[in-house]
């Protein structure tokens, strides 16, 4: 689909680092001492077998879960007890394994919900629906029907997306994290349960969010083949631990990665 | 869509002509009764629906109305509910209804104001605002015979008689049981003055609307202080819960004494143990008066009434008669004193104020010995009449006194001062316009 | 200083100058509290088995009183009645899950929550229409529950027990041990552990979830049956049993919403909780406060451990 | 014919984000608005007095818990009491400066009663669902147990309860005895209409958008940058700026004095049923639920005797009571069970229908 590198990539760019982190539920070790760098720019993959401890990564690293130990250096800044949103207003956003809607919401708000953090206009405002607040209204309004157009889907603008099809409420939830201009965007297996059609339509939304908007991705998905064409850097995941990091032809020669993962899967 | 326009037009218009439904014929006089046989005070409530409702309608069937004039009676049930009981009166408003018995103080106080600017009097017979009494300034609102300071200035002195004169409360405990709202409330002021000046303590016991049956805590603290005497203020299910709770902590019966409002029923539910409890009352019980016999034989025997006959002359359906009899006497003196047969509530306020029950005229409508006598004027909208106590021999109440009379002069202080702090508050309350009728 | 001295100081002198009264009020505390633990136990009944909160469990405990003293003034013996109370409560549980929540049951909770919201309105205004609004004496001896009072001197003071309330103590712990024999031992009672656990769980092994639901309204029926003849008997059976009812609220969130033994700890955590609490500080702020107490203890508890005593944790995932 | 979409283009995102999109709507709107302040020239008292001004002061009160309830999802049965703050606090604002228009102080005494209730909403972010609901109870009676117990809030008042002193506007009075249904009414209309316009404001801009968010799936909300406890807060205490407004509205301009009492539980029962059957997360919908829970008893009352009636048969007050309540519960599971977003969703759904009559689809 795409060359493995971007020539123009500034690779010793760290935007966040996971150092040493380890997670555990009473007794049960969801991660244990990880370490991995996603720099800026790039597209970078998570992989691991069903249980590995993937989306639980995804959790620590917006914050969602503690890690026991360790720490994550985003942005050059160390965060150890981070709730979620402040996560979010630090330019972190994520899609979920099985969509995180707002069932009742269009399209259209959802997308919208995600500009929150950008709107500034105050309560009194608000009330009126005058001045700042409806100017800012319009023209959000107008990003929101950027993305909308971006990811082609103009026509269910005002369906509330409980009633979507899950292929295209994956996409609402993309826009949704577009929506809020994010630094990095965590996806959280972006395209299962999506036939072949809809799975190459997401690639190419990931791939241009990436080019457009230079926006960083980290993604946990299981399709290889999608994995290997899209990501520059993939770390392999494994009971918790890292079992191998680095390009996906590197990855794919790794002995340990074609035991547990590949070995398994295929 | 057509469907639900017509609908919506149908109840539109009801609305909008509900309040004249049930017209009022030009040769009837309109008496609404604002009764609650729902709700957490049905158990009181329903007796004293009962004892109105056939007391009128035995003058319905018997005299054929008052004067010759029949009457309209309607109930308007209000559950004890604020909500529901102005609802009942914007209901009953445009029906010209010679006078209204709210039956709550809760209800009663919002209607108060009103009572002026609609020209309808409103009958609070012993409860309510006690300031009402002042018909000076309260030319509208009646609370005849007592005060609930009249109340508990005679309890008191009732205990001073036991304990042989009122200096010799110097010391003791009396505790005060009571329901937790502005009826509950109001003779503590009273209370604390009378503590203050005769050396008594006053321990105070809260109930809460929603804990009536639900009074362990209160009884323990009982327990605790250890009052010499109890005084109850309660009403609805209030007053049961809490005979059987001080059978339950062995209070000793004979020294918990209460305001005119339990019933048999209440009573009864202390079984064996309730025997010796004591309360005001101001009328008789039984149905040994003619009038009541009258309406066994014209209201209850023709099942026209919703009591069952074992109820009748019971004391809160005894009491529900007295306020009927005080409507039916201000209605009569109304025709009396205007000349007119369909009287309006302008009128019957004018009767209220003219009313003179003595024992003669107590006797000419069959009912001598059932109260003390009683007569209102422009002034005294309550007539602080003394009260009897009376026991409960475990199955029937036993008069045990003579009427005590209230404390004339600290119920008049309080009064005052109420009347006054009222008036002051709301402000703008307006003079007494209304002109003074003779006694007849 | 004086008031500091009051409140942390002088009640507990008092506690130990009187520790008859201090008994006293703890054997009324624990005696309320299992009447609370009765009406909860109703609750978490049904929770437990169909996720519903059931807010018409109070005035099911008003409506099975009043069925059985209805019945028993119309003529019925007492014995009879008590049989013929629970088949109503047995129709009543058919009928609700046959109107209510039969065709809700992919509803979110809170609309089945609010459905009793319904049922509650319903049924005041059925028991009202059929035995009248007055409040009515339960027919304690007639159903040989024991009347009367022990006096005894204990810790320097007399304490009383009343027969009555060593009788509900008595009852709601064979009720309580029964539910757990129920639940653990026979077969419909493991079916309905299934089923709290996964209705695809239940419905995989072979049990009709309608089933399940008729025998849990049944169940809490039948607890709502005895809870209003204990309550019934110490204060008369009318509505306004029905807000005491709520203070079975505080409970479930002391002791979780599925925990059997926990509404029995919670229930006697409130019911101490709040006489002690009115007995030795009411005093201090005018009395009264056992109307909100329970509430604010289960507040500020909630705020420690939100999901109660013996809830199951909860681990949010997304 | 009369309700069309077709020819009614938006050229801008500002006309596209009009509450009503459609002319029509917008034309039905106006028509409603002048015919209910028509009303108050040609209604009988008791239209205004028993039905219309009740009516407007649930809805207000159901507005403000559909706020919280419909649109923030957090569930409360505290709202008595939150309306009690109001009436308390413009009790004492207006006995305090007496000269200050009456209307002025019910507007901020539903601050006070928003401050309240944003304390009782601090639990929310540990707790939620039924839970908060049990901690908003523990709001409930402890403020009612405040009302009681605290004299200072009645000016010491003798008979312990609140009363309503002659206060006008232009000369007009509004509160007190003398104050005409006509011009209670007119003013209840006006506030209730302005505040249902700023509360529509508010849900459809970017606080509503956040309400709604976190009452689907607070989690993903707070994933996007919602922070919860704010958003869950500021639900809190709108929604009982507006019940404190309601309370207000209630004592000094409907009762006309009031004891505690009236904020109860039942009351806080009575607003939530309107706002389950009106439909969660409605504006309209509030009015609708208040019409069917207060309206409909009385149209009850009169209807069920004067039907009976014919038949020689007559049924007492206490019947209908019991009959209310049983149709009241019965309607409410009708609504759960065919339409759990209550009348609103039939109203959209009727609106729908029309906008492409006479074809099914």
């Amino acid at each position: 689909m795409r060359p493995p590198l971007q020539p123009n990539r500034d690779t010793d760019n760290t935007l966040l680092a996971v150092e040493n982190v380890s997670l555990r539920f009473g007794g049960v070790k969801a991660l244990t001492g990880v370490s991995f760098d996603i720099r800026k720019g790039e597209i970078r993959a998570i992989i691991g077998p069903n249980g590995a401890g993937k989306t639980s990564m995804l959790n620590c690293i917006n914050g969602f879960y503690h890690p026991t130990d360790g720490r994550i250096i985003f942005k050059g800044e160390m965060r150890r007890k981070m709730r979620p949103h402040v996560a979010a207003r630090g330019g972190i956003a994520r899609t979920f394994q099985n969509v995180a809607l707002f069932k009742s919401m269009s399209t259209l708000d959802n997308i919208m919900v995600g500009r929150s953090l950008k709107m500034k206009a105050g309560f009194f405002w608000q009330l009126l629906r005058y001045g700042p607040a409806i100017e800012e209204e319009v023209a959000h309004r107008k990003v929101v029907e950027d993305i909308i157009d971006f990811l082609q889907i103009p026509h269910i603008r005002r369906t509330p997306v409980g009633r979507l099809p899950y292929g295209l409420q994956k996409r609402v939830e993309l826009g949704r994290a577009l929506a809020m201009e994010p630094d990095l965007l965590l996806l959280d297996e972006p395209m299962a349960g999506m036939n072949l059609e809809e799975k190459e339509d997401m690639a190419r939304f990931i791939i241009e969010v990436n080019q457009q908007f230079g926006t960083t991705v980290a993604l946990i998905e299981h399709d290889m083949s999608v994995v290997m064409d899209l990501s520059d850097r993939v770390v392999v995941l494994e009971y918790g631990r890292k079992i191998a990091d680095g390009t996906p032809e590197q990855v794919k020669s790794d002995a340990r990665v074609i035991d547990a993962y590949l070995g398994v899967a295929h | 869509m057509s469907f639900r326009s017509v609908t919506l037009g149908l109840a539109v218009a009801t609305l909008m002509g509900g309040a004249t439904l049930p017209a009022t014929a030009q040769d009837s006089i309109y008496v609404p009764l604002f009764t609650y046989r729902t709700g957490p005070f049905a158990g009181s409530g329903m007796h004293i629906a009962d004892g109105m409702h056939d007391y009128l309608e035995m003058l319905n069937q018997r005299d054929g109305g008052i004067g010759g004039v029949k009457l309209v009676i309607e109930e308007c049930e209000t559950g004890y509910d604020t909500k529901k009981g102005v609802e009942c009166y914007e209901a009953v408003k445009g029906k010209n209804p010679v006078i209204v018995n709210p039956w709550s103080t809760g209800i009663t106080l919002p209607l108060i104001p009103r009572a002026a600017v609609d020209k309808i009097p409103i009958l609070s017979m012993a409860y309510g605002l006690s300031a009402s009494a002042r018909g000076d300034i309260f030319p509208w609102v009646f609370n005849p015979p007592s005060t609930y300071w009249d109340g508990m200035s005679m309890i008191i002195k009732y205990i001073g008689d036991k304990e042989g004169g009122l200096d010799k409360l110097k010391g003791k405990k009396i505790g005060f049981l009571h329901l937790d709202a502005s009826f509950g409330k109001e003779p503590i002021p009273l209370l604390e003055e009378l503590s203050k000046e005769l050396g008594f303590e006053v321990k105070l016991y809260p109930v809460a609307a929603q804990d009536m049956q639900n009074q362990s805590s209160q009884w323990l603290s009982v327990r605790r202080d250890r009052p010499d005497y109890m005084i109850m203020w309660g009403w609805g299910s209030m007053n049961g819960g809490a005979i059987k709770e001080a059978v339950r902590s062995g209070y000793p019966m004979d020294k918990f004494l209460s305001v005119w409002w339990p019933g048999e029923d209440d009573a009864r539910s202390g079984g064996a143990g309730a025997k010796g409890f004591k309360m005001l009352n101001w009328h008789g019980v039984g149905t040994t008066y003619p009038a009541l016999q009258d309406i066994m034989k014209n209201v209850v025997d023709k099942g026209l009434s919703k009591a069952s006959k074992e109820k009748v002359g019971e004391l809160l359906y005894n009491r529900g008669v007295y306020n009927s009899l005080l409507i039916a006497e201000a209605i009569a003196n109304a025709q009396k004193l205007t000349g007119k047969k369909v009287v309006t509530g302008e009128d019957v306020r004018r009767g209220m104020e003219t009313i003179k029950l003595d024992p003669a005229r107590l006797k000419a409508l069959g009912l001598e010995g059932f109260a003390d006598e009683i007569a209102l004027s422009c002034v005294d909208h309550n007539g602080h009449r003394p009260a009897f106590m009376q026991e409960w021999d475990g199955s029937k109440w036993v008069k045990i006194s003579d009427p005590i009379a209230p404390m004339g002069d600290r119920v008049r202080a309080q009064l005052e001062a109420a009347a006054k702090d009222y008036a002051e508050k709301n402000a703008g309350w307006p003079k007494r316009a209304e002109a003074c009728d003779k006694a007849s | 200083m004086d008031i500091l001295y009051k409140a942390f100081v002088e009640p507990f002198l008092f506690m130990s100058e009187a520790p008859d009264l201090l008994l006293q009020t703890l054997w009324e505390g624990l005696v309320s509290g299992v009447l609370y633990a009765l009406i909860a136990l109703g609750f978490v009944l049904i929770f437990k088995a169909s996720g519903v909160f059931n807010f018409a469990q109070g005035i099911m405990v008003v409506f099975a009183a009043l069925t059985l003293v209805g019945l028993y003034e119309k003529g019925v013996p007492a014995l009879l009645a008590l049989l013929l109370t629970a088949g109503v409560m047995l129709l009543l549980a058919i009928a609700v899950e046959r109107i209510v929540l039969r065709p809700l049951v992919n509803q979110p909770d809170i609309i089945l929550f609010m459905a009793t919201f319904g049922l509650t309105y319903f049924l005041v205004g059925l028991g009202e229409l059929v035995f009248g609004g007055s409040p009515k004496e339960m027919i304690a001896d007639a159903l040989y529950l024991p009347q009367g009072t022990t006096e005894l001197t204990l810790l320097g003071g007399p304490v009383r027990f009343q027969h009555l309330d060593i009788a509900a103590a008595v009852i709601a712990s064979i009720i309580i041990a029964a539910l757990a024999v129920f639940f653990s031992r026979t077969r419909i009672g493991r079916a309905l552990r299934a089923v709290a656990d996964s209705h695809k769980a239940a419905l995989s092994v072979g049990i009709s979830l309608n089933q399940i639901w008729v025998i849990v309204w049944f169940a809490a029926g039948i607890v709502a049956l005895v809870a209003g003849i204990m309550w019934g008997a110490r204060s008369g059976v009318s509505f306004s049993l029905q807000i005491i009812a709520l203070k079975a609220l505080p409970v479930l969130i002391l002791g979780g919403f599925t925990s059997v033994p926990g509404a029995i700890i919670g229930g006697l955590i409130v019911g101490v909780g709040e006489k002690v609490g009115e007995f030795y500080w009411g005093p201090l702020v005018g009395g009264g406060i056992d109307t909100w107490l329970a509430y604010v203890i289960a507040l500020l508890f909630l705020l420690y451990r939100p999901q109660g005593l013996f809830g199951e944790r909860i681990i949010e995932r997304i | 014919m009369l309700y069309r979409e077709a020819g009614q283009f938006k050229t801008t995102y500002f006309s596209d984000m009009a509450v009503f999109r459609l002319r029509e709507d917008r034309t039905g709107l106006a028509v409603v608005v002048v015919a209910a302040y028509g009303l108050a020239f040609v209604g009988t008292d008791f239209l205004l007095q028993a039905v219309l001004i009740p009516f407007l002061v649930f809805s207000l009160a159901a507005i403000g818990l559909n706020i919280l309830t419909g649109y923030a999802g957090q569930l409360s049965l505290g709202t008595g009491a939150f309306m009690g703050v109001g009436a308390y606090s413009c009790y004492k604002l207006m006995t305090a400066f007496p000269d200050v228009n009456v209307i002025i102080w019910i507007l901020v005494s539903g601050l006070f009663s928003a401050a309240v209730g944003a304390l009782f909403g601090l639990p929310s972010l540990r707790i939620k669902g039924f839970y908060l609901a049990v901690a908003t109870l523990a709001a409930q009676f402890f403020l009612q147990w405040c009302f009681i117990r605290v004299p200072w809030l009645v000016n010491y008042n003798v008979s312990g309860a609140l009363d309503a002193p002659l206060r006008t506007v232009f000369s007009i009075p509004v509160v007190g005895a003398t104050a005409t249904s006509q011009a209670r009414y007119i003013v209840v209309l006006t506030l209730v209409i302005a505040l249902t316009w700023l509360a529509s404001n508010l849900v459809r801009g970017r606080i509503g958008r956040m309400w709604i968010a976190v009452r689907d799936m607070d989690l993903a909300a707070e994933l996007i940058g919602i922070r919860p406890l704010q958003t869950k807060l500021l639900a809190f205490a709108v929604s009982s700026y507006y019940c404190g407004v309601a309370g207000a509205l209630m004592v000094f301009l409907w009762y006309g004095g009031a004891e505690y009492d009236v904020f109860n539980i039942n009351q806080s029962f009575f607003i939530l049923f309107m706002v389950i059957i009106g439909g969660l997360g409605s504006l309209i919908g509030s009015f609708f639920g208040a019409a069917l829970i207060f309206i409909m008893p009385i149209l009850l009352g009169i209807i069920l005797p004067a039907l009976l009636v014919p038949f020689g048969l007559s049924i007492g007050a206490e019947t209908i009571e019991h009959l209310r309540f049983m149709i009241v519960g019965a309607l409410i599971i009708f609504f759960l069970i065919v339409e759990p977003h209550g009348l609103a969703r039939l109203w959209q759904i009727g609106k729908q229908k029309l906008l492409v009559w006479p074809f099914p689809y």
